[in-house]
């Protein structure tokens, strides 16, 4: 049985086949909640699904002047570490597989590997589009992952530990977004830079650079990187909710919170006109700007008001 | 209400409570408008032959074939696939024997049969498919009228 | 850059900027476009040439195919060159019709322009609900002439078809919940700071700059130069139905978005001024199916700006010449000359910016008899092709 | 010479820029007036009346803002003339006997009735134009008289240059050309500012096995027509993209279609025809036949 239980939770739950499956509802989730927002059907439930299926029975194209290794095995790298970060969330509230002091830095460093692969395997490829794409993920990777982590690590320093699982548990009786709004927003928008959603899409703008780094892939390859971000979706939001929606405690609050979330997020996806990416790193450095000031609040009330 | 940002802040939210606009069309059809100009129809009773239909036809998409003039037996062999649906036709002819029905516009098909059609009577268009009998002629659709 | 090898990125013919075949090379230094070049002609139908081959009539309506958006614009604009040549003047009303068709394709046009700058910037919203309501204008033209598209609203001589009470009716409604539309649209591309900071400053094109190259249609317009084929030489009813010239100073990408989105006031004032004064009479006259000998040139202000056509007759049942200039033609130098010097996410807005048409440009295909290819033979081409 | 009065807001200055600091200090502010951008074509105008007329400008603003006003009018590169200023029409009316006393008036320029009240007094033609929509035409035709016209100031430009001049149809005018008057009548045109260049025309005439080339420019609803003949068997034509830059499209589908070489374009890659067409195949010469389209 000692063996079951870590096969389970690596291959069903909760990583695996369980946020796989909650990654991909999520992502038809939000594609249609953007589809209401701009008064269209949208698609039907199993898009996301049939495109990963369609991606993955077809022929995967290398191009040339790649590194055949490295082209493999990103999405692949990309994947795991999205899946790995998994292991770290609370998911439907439940206590996380792996927990220890410090796993809220892991986690947000896993989900930047999957970033980093991304720009990586643009880079790989001698495509033009590719290039500028990497050369614009990277560039918003160094942009938001500050603020990001500064807005994470909001609800830490007043929860007194780095771990997930204790901060989860010091929310369930403190609504943070309340004391915290500003971080509560970067941290939702932050999430849009990871995941490049619009209006943060300039690094796979499809009206300038195609598909941005992944234009060159085709088939497995652009599947994985796809699962990659619809597990980056679910853990991200899973986080924001546990640190800012007053926790996670079991699995309704885990959906509601984190629809509710996906609504809020949809919502700001179609509200905006696409950032330049020289605008988008402007952006961040308002918001680091801003999370300091918030952070010196939060130290001279020393969290006693919370 | 302006906003210096989220200008389209109403209709989105508004849009969370409407039904969307997508008409869900094979499934839901709305009708076509009067005027729709979809396939066109050839009524034989007054056509005196005068080819002025086939004359000005941008895609050369209608044929008419004179089986015996006096008798006024004419058969239309009418290209679908060529047609440019403008209604020059229906326009040049001063006898109102054309039309363009504004129920049939489904026109996709699988083939290219379907797309060329006999108007006539069914004898004169009898007459005209034998004669092409035995040449690669696809197989068409007689139309009573 | 001097030393390194030139980082060009194409754009088209095939790319998802532009859904038409147009082929644009910059030149980047960074995120920094530093040089322009165009390439056109992949969808060429060599349709000059093919209006020799054919009579005056059914010139008509391959001139309409030229362009799927301002169809009605190069019928028209034939039309009036042929009836001219042909000493004939089509009926008050027909001229009334040809103008309020003119007038609601113009509405399409702009709307449809709106959306796809909209989804240049990345703001699909906007551009999700440009084309929901153009739909109404769409339905309404449908329902006018009986085609989303080609609306084969001319003949030479006059027009097909009437406009009753019926469509009157319809017509006014749609134009009232467009003209409400439009406002609404107006503010949110003026005062949306997520979306003028995209467009303001972007692309500017200086009047002296504009006069220079010749830009015409909204482009001259946003650029301060008051240049309209409807004002400077009225056609159809334009005289009875005067219009007032929009023109912005900025030559940016904003005023060129104002001035679309004004002109569409323009237009609907003038569609509700048409329907309400609608001369009566006939819709055509008799038209000569030989047409005299002689040269005449025909203007017509298209939605992107002035269509331009010299048509030459020798006095048979087929034109010796019809030469088309459209509107793009002009204004693409505009956009290899401002490109240089803006950000690369810039080049799809301003390309935009001048609403190409590349279906306008290219008239001439290829057609050779080779045999079909199986699907393997054409994979092994594609990798000879490429090797 | 006699004097024409031009009232600077709205026909020559369009300060709608600031129209909203209207009643705040700002409004006259030097800085803020020069931002006022010039009316299209005013320009333009007013260099074509100067060497006829003194132009006397004057303006509904207050003293204050004259030397902003000056300094506008130069900076816009506008011809010289006195500067006067009265807020209201009554303040304006009321400067009628200083400006008799200088100069005699042909007539003036504004945009209200009040501004016709004040041309009457002055006694001379009163010419109300559409306040921010000026059409300079009317000033020409009143002002300039017929000849000025845009027409006329074609025909005027190309009689000297050309061979022979026709005024084929109304607002029409033909320029019959040689190969080496071309670059000259061009840029007369070009140099005057007159118009653009709209297109570039060929015509294949097989019988006198020559090819004619078009230039057609366009100003409002005049058209100029530069008419070229060469000869059909060496085709060659000099480029006027120095001149005009925005004729390089045009000249490539010249080159391409009728097989003209054209004397130092700047780029003569192929425009419209495939890669793969041949080189000395130009298709809208009158010996290419259209291939029957093949169907299958």
């Amino acid at each position: 049985m000692d063996i079951l239980q870590p096969i389970i939770a690596l291959f069903f739950f909760p990583a695996g086949l369980f946020v796989l499956g909650n990654g991909l509802a999520y992502m038809w989730v939000d594609r249609k909640l953007v589809a209401q927002y701009q008064n269209r059907i949208g698609p039907r439930w199993f898009q996301p699904l049939a495109d990963v299926m369609k991606l993955l029975s077809k022929e995967e194209i290398i191009p040339e002047n790649v590194d055949p290794r490295l082209f493999i095995g990103l999405p692949l790298l990309a994947l795991a570490c999205a899946l790995t970060a998994a292991l770290y969330a609370p998911l439907l509230g439940f206590q996380p597989v792996l927990s220890f002091e410090g796993d809220l830095i892991v986690t947000v460093y896993l989900l930047s590997v999957v970033t980093m692969s991304l720009a990586l395997a643009g880079s790989n490829t001698a495509d033009r589009f590719s290039l500028i794409g990497a050369v614009r993920t990277l560039t918003q990777l160094f942009s938001y992952e500050a603020p990001f982590l500064l807005a994470l690590l909001g609800p830490a320093i007043v929860a007194g530990s780095w771990q997930i699982s204790t901060i989860n548990a010091f929310a369930g009786n403190h609504w943070i977004v309340l004391t915290q709004p500003i971080g509560f927003v970067i941290a939702l928008i932050g999430l849009m830079g990871k995941l490049e959603l619009p209006p943060f899409d300039a690094p796979e703008a499809e009206t300038e650079i195609v598909k941005g780094a992944l234009t060159e892939y085709s088939g497995r390859g652009l599947a994985l990187f796809q699962l990659a971000k619809s597990v980056e979706l679910v853990v991200g939001l899973t986080l924001i909710a546990a640190f800012y929606f007053g926790g996670i405690a079991n699995p309704i609050t885990f959906f509601l919170k984190t629809l509710i979330l996906l609504l809020v997020l949809a919502g700001l996806q179609s509200l905006f006109a696409r950032f330049r990416i020289e605008q988008t790193a402007r952006w961040w450095r308002y918001a680091s700007l801003l999370l300091l000031v918030q952070w010196v609040i939060i130290a001279v009330l020393g969290g006693k008001t919370l | 209400m302006k906003l210096p940002i989220a200008g389209m802040l109403r209709d989105v939210v508004e849009s969370l409570f409407k039904r969307p606009m997508t008409e869900k069309y094979p499934f839901e059809k709305h009708p076509a408008p009067e005027r729709l100009r979809g396939e066109l129809m050839w009524n034989p009773e007054k056509c005196t032959g005068c080819c002025l239909c086939s004359k000005d036809c941008p895609s050369n998409a209608i044929e008419l074939i004179t089986i015996d003039k006096k008798a006024k037996r004419f058969v239309m062999e009418y290209h679908a696939d060529r047609c440019t649906y403008c209604a020059q036709c229906v326009q040049n002819c001063r006898f109102d024997c054309l039309n363009m029905s504004n129920t049939q516009w489904e026109l996709a098909a699988l083939s290219r049969k379907p797309f060329t059609v006999y108007y006539g009577k069914d004898e004169d268009v009898q007459i005209i498919l034998d004669k092409q009998a035995g040449a690669k002629t696809p197989q068409p659709k007689p139309v009573t009228t | 850059m001097t030393t390194l090898e030139k980082f060009i990125v194409p754009i088209g013919p095939q790319h998802p900027a532009l859904k038409e075949p147009g082929h644009f090379e910059f030149t980047v230094d960074g995120e920094t476009v530093t040089a322009a070049t165009v390439r056109l002609g992949y969808v060429h139908r060599g349709i000059e040439k093919a209006t020799e081959n054919r009579n005056w009539t059914q010139n008509l309506y391959l001139l309409e195919r030229i362009c799927g958006i301002c169809s009605h614009t190069h019928a028209l604009c034939y039309s009036l060159g042929v009836e001219a040549l042909a000493e004939v003047t089509a009926p008050p009303r027909a001229q009334a019709i040809r103008s309020l068709v003119a007038e609601l394709e113009r509405v399409h046009s702009h709307l449809l322009w709106l959306g796809v700058a909209a989804h240049e910037a990345g703001f699909d919203t906007l551009f999700m609900y440009s084309w929901r309501d153009r739909e109404t204008i769409m339905d309404v033209l449908e329902g006018l002439t009986g085609n989303r598209v080609n609306y084969s609203a001319n003949v030479l001589g006059g027009v097909k078809f009437d406009v009753d009470d019926k469509q009157t009716d319809t017509i006014r409604r749609g134009i009232d919940y467009l003209e409400e539309r439009t406002h609404h649209y107006l503010s949110v591309v003026t005062t949306d700071n997520t979306f003028v900071q995209r467009t303001r400053g972007v692309g500017t094109l200086p009047r002296e700059q504009a006069e220079d190259i010749g830009v015409i249609g909204p482009m001259a317009r946003a650029s301060g130069i008051a240049r309209d084929v409807r004002v400077d030489a009225p056609y159809a009813a334009y005289a009875q139905f005067p219009v007032n010239v929009i023109v912005e100073t900025a030559g940016d990408l904003e005023a060129r978005f104002v001035v679309r989105l004004k002109e569409l006031f323009e237009s609907y004032r003038l569609i509700r001024e048409i329907l309400e004064k609608m001369p009566t009479g006939d819709l055509t006259v008799r038209m000569p199916r030989k047409v005299k000998e002689g040269e005449t040139i025909s203007r017509v202000e298209a939605p992107r700006g002035e269509a331009f056509y010299f048509i030459k007759s020798n006095g048979g049942e087929k034109p010796e010449r019809v030469k088309v200039r459209t509107p793009s033609l002009c204004n693409f130098t505009s956009v290899i000359a401002t490109a240089p010097g803006h950000q690369l996410a810039d080049m799809p807005m301003i390309l935009a910016g001048i609403d190409p048409c590349f279906s306008c440009n290219d008239r001439m295909v290829v057609l050779n008899g080779e045999s079909l290819m199986t699907w393997e033979q054409l994979r092994q081409y594609g990798i000879e092709y490429y090797k | 010479m006699k004097a024409v009065l031009v009232f600077i807001d709205g026909i020559i200055c369009d300060y709608r820029q600031r129209e909203h600091l209207s009643g705040t200090p700002d409004y006259i502010k030097r800085d803020v007036i020069l931002k006022d951008a010039p009316m299209p074509d005013s320009r333009r105008g007013l260099h074509e009346l100067a060497p006829r007329y003194n132009l006397v400008y004057m303006a509904a603003r207050p003293e204050e803002a004259r030397k902003a006003t000056e300094d506008w009018l130069a900076a816009m590169n506008y011809p010289q003339g006195p500067l006067f200023l009265g807020i209201t029409p009554a303040d304006r009316l009321a400067l009628a006997p200083a400006l008799l006393d200088q100069f005699e008036f042909e007539g003036g320029l504004g945009t209200h009735w009040e501004d016709n009240e004040l041309h009457l007094e002055l006694g001379c033609k009163s010419i109300i134009l559409k306040e921010f929509e000026v059409d300079w035409e009317i000033v020409r035709r009143y002002l300039l008289g017929q000849e000025h016209t845009a027409l006329h100031v074609a025909i005027d430009l190309l009689t000297p240059r050309a061979l022979k001049i026709t005024e084929p149809a109304v607002h029409r005018v033909d320029a019959y050309l040689d190969a080496g008057r071309l670059l000259p009548a061009v840029k007369s045109l070009h140099d005057a500012r007159w118009g653009y260049l709209s297109a570039i025309t060929g015509l294949d005439d097989v019988q006198a096995n020559e090819i004619e080339v078009l230039y057609h420019f366009c100003n409002r609803a005049a058209v100029a027509t530069l008419r070229v003949r060469i000869s059909r068997d060496k085709a060659a034509i000099p480029s006027i993209c120095s001149i005009k830059a925005g004729a390089t499209f045009f000249e490539r589908e010249l080159s391409e279609m009728f097989g003209i070489e054209v004397l130092g374009t700047p780029n003569t890659d192929r425009l419209f025809l495939p890669d793969e067409w041949p080189p000395d195949v130009h298709p809208l010469r009158k010996d290419y036949i259209v291939p029957e389209p093949v169907e299958n």
